[in-house]
Formats: C-alpha cells, structure tokens, sequence
C-alpha cells in the first residue's frame, strides 16, 4: 500500500500511516489529507506544524489533551480546545493530524 | 507502615541487594528470592553487610530458591529466617507495599 | 476512580543497553492520563538515564532524553535523583539535562522538575507511596 | 486482600514467571484474590502458543493459562510491548496487517492503562522481573 507523490511511492501501513518517518514533505501531507477528505488550509496546517515541531523536540506524538493544552498555551482558548479541534479533525486530532503530519501512530495503550 | 523489599540478584555480580540495604527502613524487610538468594550466605564478601541490617530489618530466604540452589541453611548468616511462597504471600499482606529491586 | 494514589516509578537502570529506561517512560507518559499523586525515582545507574548529550544516531535507535522534557505537559512534575548515586558516577547535577514544567496555578511559570535529593530522602520518598513500579 | 502482579521478564530465560505463579498459586490458596497478571518488557513472551518446551519441562504458558482459567485471573498483555516482540491476537494481526497470530487462550492484548488501573484497583502490587 502506498501513497503516490510526484511520481515518487511512499509505502504506508493499513491505516495509512506512512512507514518511513522519513518519506515526509508537503506533498504527501496534501496527498494524506485528501485521502482522510480534509481541506488543507492555514488553521489546520497550524496544527499539523505544531505537531511535527513537537515531536522533533520531544521526540513523541503528544497525547490529545496534552496537544490542546499546549495549543491553548501558544495559541489562546478559542483555539485550545477540544470543540475547535474536532471541527478541524473530525476523526480526532491524534489520529489524523498526527497521520497528515507523518508522526507514528498513536499506540493507543490506554 | 512498612516495605517489603525483594532482592533478585547475586549481590556478587549486581549491586540491588546493597543499594536496598541502604534505602530501607529501621522496620522494613528483605526478601531474597531466585538468585538474590545467595546474600544470604555466610562467611562472603557481602556477609557483613548483611549481617549489621539484623535487627533492624527483618531478613528472609525464599527457601525453595535456596534449595534449588543446594544452599544449606547451615551456610546461612544467622538471623535470616525461611519462607516457603505461602509465608511470601504473608510478607506481602503485612507490608504496606512492595518495592522490588530489580 | 475517586482515589488517588501516590505511584513512584524506580528508575535504577541505564538507558539504551536495556529496553527497561525507555518501557518505563512508556509507562509514566500513559499512567498520566490517571491523574494519580506520581514521583520518579532515579537512583543507581537510573541517574545515566537523564545526562545531557545522549546522541544515538550511530546506533540506529531512538533516543528518548529528549522525551523527559515533555513531562511536565503531562503533569509528571516529580523527578527525584539521588546525590550520592551522582557522585558516585562522577556526575552533578551540571550533567543533567535541564527538565521544566510550566506551573499554570501561577502564571505558566517555569520550575524545575529534577530535584536533587540525599540517599536518605530517597529512602523517605519510597517508605511513602501507595504503589511502587521497578524499572 | 486484592494483589495485581507484574511479570516483566520472558519465560525460560528468567525465572521471574515461575517465581509469580507458584507466588499467585500460594495467594489464592491462601484465600486472597489475584484479579489480574500483568505482562510488561519480555514479560509478553509468556503468552505465545507457539511454544513446545520439551516434555519433561513444565510449559510456562498452559500452567499460567490453566491457572486463569480456574480462577478467573485476567492475564493482560501490554499492546505496546508485545508488538515490538512480535505477540498479537487475532483483531491486531488484522488491524496490522500480519498473516498470523499467536496470543495462547486465557490471554488479552490490552494497554498499559490496565497496568495503572491494577496499582489503583488492588491492595498490593508485586513486581517479578529482571
């Protein structure tokens, strides 16, 4: 299964999670985004940027609430909350977002 | 309140059964289980160590775990009494936590 | 889940030769979600887990250090290391990778997480928990 | 009293999963109850049916099975351990899209919630490991 990007194929798993974190770029952001039927726009490119410099210095996809917290901090309250968040990701913000931004999966554990 | 602490490892090639002896409490006890079990031994570098928490700390052998090993009680510092796992089960119950040092 | 408990997660293990450091962190970041009173402990080789300047990049695998530093969006404020196993490794608290957390009942002030504490107040620290998990 | 036990080393090399059998063994015995097993680090190796130790070695995995099964102990195998290590159940290898699965009956995958929940649900927590 892959995703086809300006004659490149980046391989992803069942859920469309892309294999190689490395593979990532602007393109297959779009590419994934039109696949789960979300419109890439400014709002919601806030969201996946904030996720990936997230887990460039963290080095992990942070938990939903610890997302909206941390966009509640950088970004205000009418941003920074969950209402707003599924509006953007109906799916839910870790699960898409993270998927649009090329992070892990979530591993679900709880 | 009280802990239980259970050592695992020879304290010949691990420092666990040391660095629990210097983080429990005058009332706490040790319990050395599977190779842990050889702390319990007489006459070894560790033995004096060992010996001077007597008293203080209630110290037990996990007595299968010395059988298996051919550790006669004999061999034993005096002062470190046997429990079968029921009597580890009782540890347990009467401490108010476990803490073991891996 | 109207009890709190007091957990402390015992970290006595260096990272990278052993999964144990990384499992363990595993653990604290999703045990978060239970708004439970945590500590970490960090004593015997557990201290090599928080040094500065971890660079795993010839080995192939991940390096976690980095993660320590989002502990406190998961309000796990608590990381307590032990002097004298520092000085008996050679380190200060100098080695240590700078840990913060953002106090949002006082104006998102900064504070440190890591407190240095004596091998007696470990001791303390453990003799007053509810659940203890080894690493 | 309620005790919550952790295994957190693998079966044959260790001996951390026999010592907390013959320790749940003598618990239940003892007339306390052992609601739940948890698997963490190499601990979720126990839980593969794929194992065939030979005869005259006990089998690890059909002793820890059989003792659920008698007492109702739920035996959990954390998701994210026993992925690295190559353990799934039927619904993760279809999720994941693996040709096979090899979680022994009497087991579940879960998440290491269900290891906090044991701490917060039980009365003792003992930890069996390396």
């Amino acid at each position: 299964m892959s995703y086809q990007v300006n004659g490149h194929t980046v391989e992803h798993d069942e859920e469309g999670y892309i294999t190689n974190l490395a593979d990532w770029n602007k393109e297959l952001a779009l590419e994934i985004a039109r696949t789960e039927n979300i419109e890439m726009d400014d709002e919601r490119w806030e969201v996946v940027n904030f996720l990936r410099d997230y887990y460039e210095e963290y080095q992990i996809a942070p938990a939903v609430r610890v997302l909206i917290k941390a966009i509640k901090k950088s970004m205000g309250p009418e941003k920074g909350n969950n209402k707003y968040m599924y509006e953007l990701f109906p799916y839910g913000p870790a699960k898409q977002a993270c998927k649009i931004a090329g992070l892990p999966k979530p591993t679900g554990c709880v | 309140m009280s802990t239980l602490h259970t050592v695992n490892k020879s304290p010949f090639t691990n420092t666990g059964l040391q660095s629990c002896l210097d983080h429990c409490k005058d009332g706490d006890a040790v319990l050395m289980i599977e190779d842990g079990v050889y702390g319990a031994l007489a006459e070894t570098v560790m033995a004096e160590r060992v010996a001077g928490r007597i008293g203080a700390v209630s110290l037990y052998v996990l007595l299968p775990d010395a059988a298996a090993r051919g550790l006669a009680e004999k061999r034993m510092l005096n002062g470190i009494a046997g429990v079968d796992y029921e009597g580890f089960v009782d540890l347990v119950a009467d401490h108010d936590r476990t803490l073991a040092w891996l | 889940m109207s009890e709190i408990k007091k957990f402390l997660y015992v970290n006595r293990k260096a990272p990278y030769g052993t999964i144990y450091a990384l499992e363990s962190l595993e653990v604290v970041l999703i045990g978060a979600a239970f708004d439970q009173d945590v500590s970490l402990a960090f004593l015997d080789d557990g201290v090599f887990q928080l040094t500065r300047g971890q660079d795993t990049g010839a080995l192939g695998v991940k390096n976690f250090s980095p993660t320590f530093r989002a502990l406190g969006d998961y309000d796990v404020t608590k990381l307590f290391v032990e002097r004298e196993s520092l000085d008996e490794r050679g380190l200060s608290e100098a080695d240590l990778q700078e840990i913060m957390y953002e106090d949002e009942d006082d104006g998102w002030a900064e504070k440190p997480s890591i407190r240095i504490v004596s091998r007696a107040e470990m001791a303390d620290l453990m003799a007053d928990q509810d659940v203890v998990l080894s690493f | 009293m309620k005790f919550g036990v952790v295994i957190s080393e693998g079966p044959y090399t260790h001996q951390a999963a026999d010592t907390a059998y013959h320790f749940v063994r003598a618990a239940l015995a003892k007339g306390h109850e052992v609601p739940r097993v948890f698997f963490y680090h190499d601990g979720v190796n126990v839980s593969t049916r794929l194992s065939v130790p030979p005869q005259d070695e006990r089998h690890i995995q059909k002793n820890w099975t059989a003792l659920a099964k008698e007492h109702g102990i739920d035996l959990v195998v954390c998701i994210a351990a026993a992925q690295r290590r190559g353990l799934l159940d039927e619904n993760e290898a279809g999720r994941q899209g693996k040709d096979a699965d090899n979680i022994a009956e009497g087991f579940r995958i879960s998440g290491l919630g269900q290891l906090i929940e044991m701490g917060i649900q039980t009365d003792r927590l003992v930890t069996f490991g390396d």
